[in-house]
């Protein structure tokens, strides 16, 4: 699919030099977010933009927010204070599926596949929303059914050779092993065609070797289809490599907001969270 | 082995187990010891060996029709004759024996306007139906209290098939009779009564209450009922109300406590002094010794008493063989149980002489009242005749019409 | 119109010219109430200490005054009987445990509540293949007479029966909350695999709660024997108390009777004031709606855990 | 090696998502079909038919379609009774209120009524969670029965509250309900019945509506986040299921018994289907016929069995053993396969495509 | 490390010598009675040692935990060959309290807290099997939460709703509560802040020396499971590839190049990585 991105790339300006598309005006973007729950401030007054086409990665500490962060972003958790508007619209308190119809894919920490269902299943309810035909037409699996699932079919074959998880495609999900099933919640993410995809923690519990499969996955897509990226990720090498801004939060607050460089750099960050080894 | 083939078939429908097991097993045991003591004692009838073969249907009506189909079958003739001994599984072999050609007793259940043979031609609800049992008790509680005019009564009863039945003669008789008629459901199984009783016995406090139950609902109506202190002695209850498990859980407190029987209770007549004989001397009995005439133990027997007599009748006809359905059906039509025969039988005093017909499966049974005293079942009146001519009959008539309009039968001219 | 009125201003009218019958309805429901929460206390037991909907609860009951009363029949003495059923009941859990529970450890809870459906009907046959199907009379000399206070007619088994539970709830809710055992039973509710790994035997575990749930039936068993006779139809009080169970919440001791009381006092009123306007016998459906209504406003039951929602 | 997929390779996704995409199902599945239409009508006795193969059919509707609401949507209930005598009833005021309505109608009218009733109570599961929605369900069962107990209205004014199948037939004379119908005629109308519905389900759960079920199924909060919504797919879950379980419970008045009171679709019929359903294995069409079929014939086979082998117990002593006998096989077979009958129909193919090696 | 541990390592390679505390050998394990997923896997892990078990996503190695810990059953697989012994005794059949009784603990992959439970709660269940009395598990709680400070101030909140790094912690912090002698560590770095990586790792460095517990930790992160561990092996799809000590893997160049990622030429960025390259496979 590389060759397509070249193709893609050449003469038009809204790429840059390695094909990528260049990163737009903002797309997203939370506004004082404050949420507790009971007690616990989860976060305080967080803000920060997402920019179309950028990589965000979201770093911290453990019980920082950055899951929450997401959550927010998606209506499943809903902020005390302060607002996100997406598209240049504020989204008043919204239903997570309302988030994912209007373009908002995720992958979660805790793996949450559909574990009675196969590979292929899961990728598949990722473009239910896309899916039309009636329940008649079901039943029957008359014509615009047939046709539907044929069609959505193929595209989610595309992701399935993309992620290289043909072998397992009818394999329930339970069974496959932690890294794939990683893998798996991607493809279902992306079976969306989201113009943002949020990911927590995509590459905890992988080795090194899937880790740069995983970032080729990520960098790729991003290429390809320009998707908008925010990414959750405790392995600075990642981080640092692909991000294009870092945002770090710490204990519900955000210590800074930049490049991997000047993040790299910032003092606080490095007592909170990179500590000595990095 | 012999038997089985040349034998009369007599399928047994009866539950043993299930919530209503405390009363389906003396009956089951009555109806078997009657047809062991036929056995026994004369061989079976004129000669004719009955082979008897039970099927469990817990009261439960889908393993009734499923016995049904089972049992049908056997024998040389088929079981030409059944006995469902539940409402709701009459109601669902009703189409199948007119379809089969098979007649179904069911004598003191089922549904009364089956007494209307014209309509019902496979069906005998001899020797009394619960409308005519509701028709007795009014006519005992109105013996009592003279005139019933202005009088409160409440019905208290199983939320089936069953329980409803007497509704429509009350209402015709509180129209009649002048009097008030209250209405107290109980779900089945009827564990929880205390709402009902509170109501009845603290704030409607009626003159009588009428009972229509059926298994453990019993028994709790008349813990409640004592509970919230209404007298025993006027509270009457349906035969299916009025057995020894009924009243013995309640302890002392039933005491008093009124049923309506269409056949007497204990074990002091000619037939019970056979059975003991025949059978549990011999160790053969199908019931514990004293359990024998035990009300429900009573019922059975009689039941089996009207098969058996039917049966015996229709060979006067067809000769000394196993009979079909069809024979069985005009054995019935034709079953006379004047005082003689019953005498013959062992059985005067324990149920009341029946005449059946084309016309009608009823025969005009009577009814009395008893009461309990603690320890046994005691008689408080004597044989109530139910109205039927100018009163249930028409209702019969009525209500069979329409039943019959329904399944487009159409009615057959007896003469 | 005719309906609008029973429904709206009758009952209440009738409430508000004989206030003490009203008073007496609501302490007969209350009371009645509580032989509900008796069986309901087995079902929270299992259910807090392995997550498992124990269906087998009412077979349980049954099972239990069978054995009671079968021995006192048999002429052993009332004590006598007590121990041998507490046996009896010792060695059912110790069986379920071996035979059903641990094949089948860390399945779906359907699976597990689907195997107490099996343990239902197998004691239901077993019981009844030793002690048939009659009715048995239980009279453990419990005093059934009515007596009135202030006018109000209370029923004195029914004081008794009352005391009796909240004894029950006091002890297991102090055990559940407080104690090792307790938190490892809660543990093991969460997750049977986890358990294992941090070394909790769950065959003791399972063995000690399915030993209690089963006293708990025996003294449901024979508090409603001596109430209706022990007879198959005891078992069916279970039925009579699920309402209880999710309005009180599946995992709260004391829910248990809270819920109880809410149900009984519930559908005895509604019973004897509105049983008019909709007709009567309600009393079946009426505490599961009642039920469902609390549910919609607290999905996990008045007093249960919150259910977590989380990804 | 019997059974392989080896070799029967798709060239097309659409081959690929056939209902049954390998040969040796195609075939057996058309084998199963020849019998059930072609032979058992000729050799089935009238016990046989009415007391097994009816209810059978009946019951594996009634399986079906809580299948698609337990197995498939994962929302647990114990209402099917209470569908299934809305079923009944429906049909019932049908067919009297407009005698010449067709039966194939009055059945599917009665399914779609039973499917409004059905949403109604699924309202609630949009809050109320496993168990709790389970309990929750009785209240529909309940609720349900007293109403067709109550309201003299449903039973045309029958003073008993019991209902009748009125004599229909179909194309013009052949008679399915009501006394005189031929048990055979009542067999194959009900087969053909299955038949359909049976595919309709199948097709349902392998489209996008049945993965919407099963995210909801599997993860209800992670499907709402990936866009599924959940009150419109665990609705359309109570609806269709609900639909099944009505047809059901027409065929179980008009076609297997001929005449019900509600009683008849009391709480233990609802445990019943829930009992073919996982013994038969949630999520699978399939496990919903096993499942049936396991649960009618076990008890008649454990009620005949002593006579077959010339015992002689009394039958209080049968249905006891029965029951034990019933509660162990349940047992039993949950802990040698909890995923039921299909799953272990599933091992065995997995198996024979590895024989003769064990794996 | 002092050398006769060292010495241990050396040994634990080779069998018959001085025996270890565990030894797996030669074990073959099945799910659902179909799915063959050990081939035949033997490792051992010396008294008072720390071995690394590394290896690609469903090389096998949780099955390999689990087939030690005796927690298979519940997942419906089983050890159909091979034996495995915890101080030269069989333990294939005993549960998994015994086991945790006898000091070996598995902490498990993907946390697996109890979730109604508080996070003391679930501290505490770890003590279950503790028998000296409330001081000792007093002492041990406080231990943990020297280790795990943040742990100390979500105490009270349920688990379930702790963050998933928090929940990691919880899951370690309730297997120290056993007082182990052989923890089993199931991707204990798995969604961990790198500073908090480094700690567990201290952690574990200091249990092994101070308290002398033995460690087999499946862990991902190569790089630093090669750091701390003394020896390891490496799985590829059910079956041990490769084995040795520590210094002597890193070493290894397939090891340096596959999972440490550190090229002849040295680290290279994840964003340069050519796409996909195909791994070299030892089989
Ligand atoms: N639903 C909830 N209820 C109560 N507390 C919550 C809830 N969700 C999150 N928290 C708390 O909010 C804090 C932030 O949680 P969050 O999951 O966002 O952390 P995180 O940054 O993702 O940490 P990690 O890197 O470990 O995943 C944690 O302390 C957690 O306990
Ligand atoms: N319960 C199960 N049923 C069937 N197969 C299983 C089951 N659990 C694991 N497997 C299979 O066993 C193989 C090994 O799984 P395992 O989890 O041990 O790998 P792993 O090395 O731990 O991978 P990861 O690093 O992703 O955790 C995988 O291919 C997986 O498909
Ligand atoms: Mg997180
Ligand atoms: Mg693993």
């Amino acid at each position: 699919m590389s060759s397509t991105a070249v193709s893609a790339a050449s003469g038009s300006d809204a790429f840059t030099a390695d094909g990528r598309h260049k990163i737009g005006g903002v797309i997203l973007s939370v506004q004082n977010i404050s949420l507790s729950f009971g007690g616990v401030r989860a976060l305080t007054n967080i803000s920060f933009d997402v920019r179309q086409h950028e990589i965000l990665a979201i770093i911290g500490p453990n019980g920082a927010g950055k899951s929450s962060m997401l959550n927010v972003i998606n209506g499943f958790y809903h902020p005390q204070e302060g607002k996100v508007i997406h598209k240049g619209q504020e989204r008043k308190r919204m239903r997570p599926f309302m988030a994912a119809r209007a373009g908002i894919a995720r992958t979660f920490q805790n793996i949450a596949l559909f574990k009675g269902m196969s590979a292929l299943d899961n990728i598949m309810t990722g473009r239910n929303t896309m899916m039309k035909s009636g329940v008649l037409a079901q039943a029957f699996y008359l014509g615009r059914a047939r046709k539907e699932e044929t069609e959505h079919r193929e595209f989610c074959e595309k992701i399935i050779d993309f992620l290289e998880i043909e072998a397992v495609r009818k394999t329930p999900v339970g069974r496959l092993p932690y890294g794939l099933q990683k893998r798996v919640e991607l493809g279902r993410a992306l079976a969306a065609q989201p113009e943002i995809l949020l990911l927590d923690e995509p590459m905890a519990g992988m080795n090194l070797e899937e880790k740069e499969d995983m970032c080729r996955f990520i960098l790729d897509v991003n290429k390809e289809f320009g998707t908008t990226i925010v990414l959750i990720e405790h392995d600075m090498g990642v981080v640092m490599d692909i991000s294009d801004r870092v945002v770090v939060l710490d204990y519900g607050r955000k210590l800074a907001d930049g490049t991997p460089d000047e993040v790299r750099a910032n003092q606080d960050v490095i007592d909170a969270y990179l500590g000595g080894g990095h | 082995a012999q038997a089985q083939e040349n034998g009369q078939f007599v399928p047994g429908l009866v539950y043993r187990t299930g919530p209503y097991a405390p009363g389906g097993i003396p009956w089951a045991d009555g109806f078997a010891d009657y047809v062991s003591l036929l056995n026994a004692r004369d061989g079976g009838i004129n000669g004719v060996p009955l082979v008897y073969e039970e099927c469990d249907t817990a009261y439960n009506n889908d393993k009734g029709v499923e016995c049904y189909e089972k049992l049908k079958g056997k024998g040389p003739t088929g079981g030409a004759s059944v006995q469902p001994l539940s409402t709701g599984i009459t109601y669902a072999l009703m189409d199948r024996v007119r379809a089969d050609k098979i007649p179904m007793i069911t004598s003191g259940y089922g549904r009364a306007d089956a007494s209307d043979g014209a309509v019902f031609e496979w069906i005998f609800t001899a020797p009394v139906t619960y409308w005519a049992g509701a028709d007795a008790i009014v006519q005992h509680i109105e013996a009592q209290e003279k005139s019933l005019k202005g009088k409160k009564i409440a019905l208290v009863y199983h939320d089936s098939a069953f329980g409803k039945e007497p509704i429509k003669t009350l209402q015709a008789l509180a129209e009649k009779d002048g009097f008030k008629l209250d209405l107290f459901p109980v779900p089945h199984p009827g564990l929880e009564q205390k709402a009902t009783w509170l109501k009845i016995g603290r704030q409607l406090k009626p003159d009588w209450v009428i009972m229509w139950g059926w298994g453990v609902m019993n028994s709790t109506a008349i813990k409640e009922a004592a509970a919230v202190g209404f007298p025993m002695n006027k509270f009457v209850g349906v035969w299916w109300s009025g057995s020894e498990v009924d009243v013995r859980p309640a302890g002392m407190d039933a005491k008093g406590y009124l049923a309506a029987q269409f056949h007497g209770a204990g074990a002091n007549y000619k037939v019970h002094e056979d059975i003991l004989k025949n059978l549990y001397e011999k160790g053969k009995g199908a019931s514990d010794r004293d359990k024998v005439g035990d009300i429900l133990y009573n019922r059975g027997l009689i039941s089996a008493v009207l098969m058996a007599e039917g049966i015996r009748t229709a060979m006067t006809k067809y000769g000394n063989k196993p009979m079909t359905g069809e024979q069985i059906r005009w054995g019935l039509e034709n079953l006379k149980l004047d005082d003689a025969a019953l005498d013959k039988l062992g059985l005067k005093g324990l149920m009341a002489p029946l005449q059946l017909s084309c016309k009608d499966h009823e025969g005009g049974g009577k009814v009395m009242i008893q009461q309990w005293s603690g320890a046994a079942w005691t008689p408080v009146s004597d044989w109530i005749t139910p109205r039927r001519d100018g009163f249930l009959t028409e209702m019969y008539k009525e209500s069979a019409a329409q039943y019959a309009k329904e399944k487009n039968i159409t009615p057959r001219t007896c003469n | 119109m005719d309906f609008l009125y029973n429904f709206f201003i009758s009952p209440f009218v009738q409430i508000a010219d004989s206030p003490l019958f009203f008073v007496e309805v609501l302490t007969g429901g209350l009371l009645s109430g509580v032989m509900y929460s008796l069986v309901a206390l087995g079902f929270v037991l299992i259910f807090k200490a392995s997550g498992v909907f124990n269906f087998a609860q009412g077979a349980m009951v049954l099972f239990a005054a069978l054995f009671f009363a079968g021995f006192i029949d048999k002429g052993v003495p009332w004590w006598g009987s007590l121990i041998l059923t507490i046996g009896v009941m010792v060695l059912l859990a110790m069986t379920i445990e071996r035979v059903v529970l641990r094949p089948l450890v860390n399945q779906p809870h359907i699976i597990l509540f689907m195997a107490t459906i099996g343990v239902t009907y197998f004691l239901d046959g077993f019981g009844q293949t030793v002690w048939g199907s009659s009715v048995r009379v239980l009279d453990i000399g419990l005093p059934q007479t009515p007596l009135e206070i202030g006018g109000v007619l209370v029923n004195k088994f029914d004081i008794i029966a009352a005391v009796v539970a909240g004894s029950l709830v006091a002890v297991l809710a102090v055990f559940f909350q407080k104690t090792r055992v307790g938190r490892a039973l809660r543990a093991v509710a969460d997750d049977h695999q986890a358990a294992l790994s941090v070394g909790i035997p769950l065959k003791t575990i399972w063995a000690i709660v399915w030993t209690v749930a089963g006293l708990v039936g025996l003294v449901a068993g024979v508090m409603w024997g001596s109430k209706l006779g022990v007879q198959f139809s005891l078992a069916m009080v279970a039925l009579k108390a699920l309402p209880v169970l999710i309005l009180g919440g599946f995992t709260s001791v004391p829910g248990a009777i809270i819920g109880g009381l809410i149900i009984g006092a519930g559908e005895k009123v509604a019973e004897v004031y509105w049983a008019d306007a909709i007709g009567g016998g309600i009393e079946d459906w009426f505490a599961y709606m009642l039920a469902l209504v609390f549910l919609l406003f607290r999905p996990q039951g008045l007093f249960g855990d919150k259910i977590i929602e989380r990804v | 090696m019997l059974y392989r997929e080896a070799g029967q390779f798709k060239t097309s996704y659409a081959a690929d998502q056939q209902i049954f995409p390998i040969l040796q199902d195609r075939v057996g599945i058309a084998v199963i079909a020849a019998i059930a239409l072609g032979v058992l009508p000729l050799v089935a006795t009238e016990y046989l038919t009415t007391t097994i193969l009816i209810p059978f059919l009946v019951m594996s509707i009634a399986a079906i379609g809580l299948n698609i609401l337990t197995g498939y949507a994962g929302q647990l209930s114990l209402g099917t009774g209470g569908f299934m005598a809305t079923g009944a009833f429906a049909a019932y005021k049908l067919s009297t209120a407009f005698p010449d309505l067709n039966i194939v109608f009055v059945f599917l009218g009665s399914g779609v009524i039973t499917a409004f009733v059905g949403v109604l109570f699924g309202i609630p599961s949009l809050r109320i969670k496993g168990f709790y929605l389970a309990v929750a369900t009785l209240a529909a069962q309940f609720f349900l029965l007293w109403l067709f107990n109550k309201v003299p209205w449903f039973t045309n004014y029958s003073s008993s509250g019991v209902i009748s199948a009125p004599p229909r037939a179909i194309f013009g004379d052949i008679m399915v309900t009501g006394s005189s119908a031929h048990y055979t005629a009542k067999y194959l109308f009900l087969l053909v019945f299955v038949g359909f519905l049976a595919l309709a389900a199948k097709n349902l759960t392998r489209c996008h509506l049945g993965r919407a079920w099963m995210a909801i199924r599997d993860m209800d909060i992670a499907a709402e986040i990936i866009g599924i919504k959940p009150l419109q797919t665990k609705l359309s879950a109570f609806a269709i299921s609900s639909f099944y379980c009505g047809i059901a419970g027409a065929a179980w008045a008009f076609i297997y018994t001929g005449s019900v009171e509600p009683l008849a679709f009391s709480i233990e019929i609802s445990f019943k289907v829930l009992f073919m359903v996982i013994i038969g294995g949630l999520g699978s069409i399939l496990g919903s016929f096993l499942g049936a079929g396991f649960m009618v014939l076990l008890p008649v086979i454990l009620t005949n069995a002593p006579h077959i082998l010339g015992l002689n117990i009394p039958v209080d002593m049968i249905s006891h053993l029965e029951y034990m006998i019933f509660g162990a096989l349940i047992i039993f077979f949950l802990i040698v396969e909890p995923h039921g009958l299909a799953r272990l129909w599933q091992i065995g193919k997995e198996k024979l495509r590895l024989w003769p090696f064990p794996y | 490390m002092s050398q006769a541990t060292l010495h241990a390592v050396q040994t634990a390679s080779s069998p018959a010598v001085a025996e270890p505390i565990l030894r797996v050998n030669n074990i073959e394990v099945i799910y659902d009675h179909v799915i063959l997923v050990l081939k035949g896997v033997s490792l051992a892990v010396p008294e008072g040692g720390i071995v690394a078990l590394l290896g690609a996503n469903g090389a096998g190695k949780t099955t390999t935990l689990k087939a030690i810990s005796n927690l298979l059953r519940a997942e419906r697989g089983e050890v159909t060959k091979g034996t495995v012994d915890y101080n030269g005794r069989s333990i294939q059949n005993l549960t998994p309290n015994d086991l945790v009784k006898m000091g070996v603990v598995q902490v498990m992959e993907g946390r697996h807290c109890f979730g109604h439970l508080t996070v003391e709660e679930n501290l505490l269940t770890g003590a279950y099997t503790r028998t000296e009395g409330a001081a000792a598990v007093k002492r041990d709680l406080e231990m943990v939460y020297d280790y795990f400070p943040r742990l100390k101030v979500r105490r009270s909140s349920q688990a379930g709703y702790t963050s998933g790094g928090e929940q990691q912690m919880v899951a370690i912090g309730r297997a120290l509560m056993t007082k182990p002698k052989l923890i089993l560590l199931d991707e204990p770095s798995m969604g961990l802040a790198p500073q908090l990586v480094e700690e567990i790792f201290e952690i574990v460095r200091q249990l092994n020396q101070k308290e002398g517990v033995s460690f087999l930790l499946a862990e991902q992160n190569t790089t630093i499971a090669l750091k701390y561990a003394t020896f390891g092996y490496i799985l590829e799809n059910g079956r041990v590839v490769m084995e040795g000590e520590a210094q002597r893997l890193m070493e290894n160049d397939d090891v340096k190049e596959f999972y440490l990622g550190l090229a002849a030429e040295g680290r290279k960025s994840f964003k340069d990585v050519k796409h996909y390259r195909r791994r070299k496979r030892w089989l």
